[in-house]
């Protein structure tokens, strides 16, 4: 699992690539906390380069989602495909947390 | 039938995971459909260590990888923690908004979504799941039995 | 310790290679050592296969991967074969002629060669063969525990 | 393993990449004596890319060397190097076969 990370107009992109499991999930959680209380108020994840994804990694989402709620702000979600497609619309957290195509239309959508 | 007995702990994830994909990549399986059943493995994996185990000292967990007669695999999970019986769980609600939903409850839903059969059975001190996994039709037999680079 | 448990048959060659060689990568060894040991296992393996049970119906092997506390690893073979003990044999004449020279005799010389340590026990009806092999010096911390592509 | 045959001088040359092992190795075996059978006197095998050996391997090639000596031909080794070298030392084999640093020395080298 790497994080690479971008600042593009208000938002910063968080690019997710390789597996979300439970033994690299927590480091995830850990890096969206802590941007989420240095105060970042504006989050787009991309998980293009995402292979794998468990619950442990939804876990680390939905962790972050609820944070920067917390604090007004907002977390979307980009390019979800295949299996990390599947598992967010079995667990229905692609109805709960924004999702879109591209990073692009994530970062345009209004809020 | 290939059996790999691992001590429960979250190290021996990659060990056991690398295990089936190897087993899958025998077969006839798409990347997808691999990835599910490697989903539902790590959930019913994970759930061990952390609950079956939870009040004793960590103990084995025997996994055993078998191709049935009738273009099925098995995976089979063995493990001494206390009784549980995934199959007889009710669902978490996916429809919660997301304050109120809770982290947690989606790993047995996701073994149950992704395997084509999930069975318990409690035997002695034992806890035995099997998830059984249709096999795709197709033929990859001249990668079976391959060796393959140091 | 991890135990991988096989049908002592050929076709598992690879799956026990395999196994082995994703134990030895987490661990400092170069790869010229890697395929020495694998070497030697490949023999052990295969005389399991080819003699221990010979007489009977292809039985299982037992293969269990242990990292000690100094610094060592240990590979252990297991069969309920017909008894034989490898560190006793003599080594055949590598200086004979092309003509003279027969084909075989190698399996047990490369294991003995491989391995840094090399033990036998008969229990009950069991053979155990354990190779002992030292761990390089090296730090490859950040590798341990990762988890791989499908 | 893979088995890649040219016609070179007087000489087949066949280059073995991969692994021979217990499971393999019977290929290379069939192979090498169906040439000889067919007649071939002159062969040089270039293990340049070959990745492992086991006797199983070793097994092989002195099938093929006993054979071709039985009608009076030669069988040479090319290019051995790492583990590979390292196994014909330790049985002995490459002081009964004769080796060569490179597949062009063993092809003009006299007889
Ligand atoms: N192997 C197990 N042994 C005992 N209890 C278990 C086991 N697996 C799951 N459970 C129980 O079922 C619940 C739901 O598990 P799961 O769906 O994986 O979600 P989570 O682990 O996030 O709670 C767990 O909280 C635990 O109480
Ligand atoms: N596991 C075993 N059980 C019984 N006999 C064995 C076993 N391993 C080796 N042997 C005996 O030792 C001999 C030498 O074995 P090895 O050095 O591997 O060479 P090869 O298999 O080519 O003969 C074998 O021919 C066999 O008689």
């Amino acid at each position: 699992m790497e994080i690479t990370k971008r600042k593009e107009d208000n938002f910063s992109v968080l690019s997710v690539s390789g597996r979300l499991d439970a033994v690299t999930s927590p480091e995830l959680e850990k890096e969206l906390l802590s941007i989420i209380a240095e105060g970042e108020k504006s989050l787009v994840l991309d998980l293009a380069k995402l292979d794998y994804i468990s619950s442990a990694g939804l876990r680390a989402v939905l962790a972050g989602a609820k944070k920067i709620k917390q604090q007004q702000g907002t977390l979307r979600l980009a390019c979800l495909k295949g299996v990390v497609k599947e598992v967010f619309e079995v667990s229905g957290f692609d109805s709960i947390i924004p999702c879109f195509e591209t990073a692009e239309s994530a970062l345009k959508a209004g809020s | 039938m290939n059996v790999l007995t691992l001590k429960a702990d979250i190290v021996n994830l990659p060990v056991f995971l690398r295990f089936l994909t190897q087993f899958l990549k025998e077969r006839p399986f798409s990347l997808q459909r691999r990835k599910e059943i490697e989903i539902a493995a790590e959930e019913a994996f994970v759930n061990i260590i952390r609950y079956a185990y939870k009040f004793d000292k960590p103990g084995d967990l025997q996994l055993s990888f078998h191709e049935t007669a009738n273009k099925r695999v098995e995976i089979e999970f063995r493990d001494r923690g206390v009784p549980f019986d995934p199959t007889s769980m009710t669902e978490p609600d996916t429809e919660l908004s997301i304050s109120e939903r809770k982290i947690g409850g989606l790993g047995v839903l996701f073994i149950r979504r992704m395997v084509d059969g999930l069975s318990y059975r409690r035997q002695g001190d034992q806890n035995i799941l099997t998830f059984s996994i249709l096999m795709p039709e197709g033929d990859i037999a001249n990668t079976r039995g391959k060796t393959e680079a140091s």
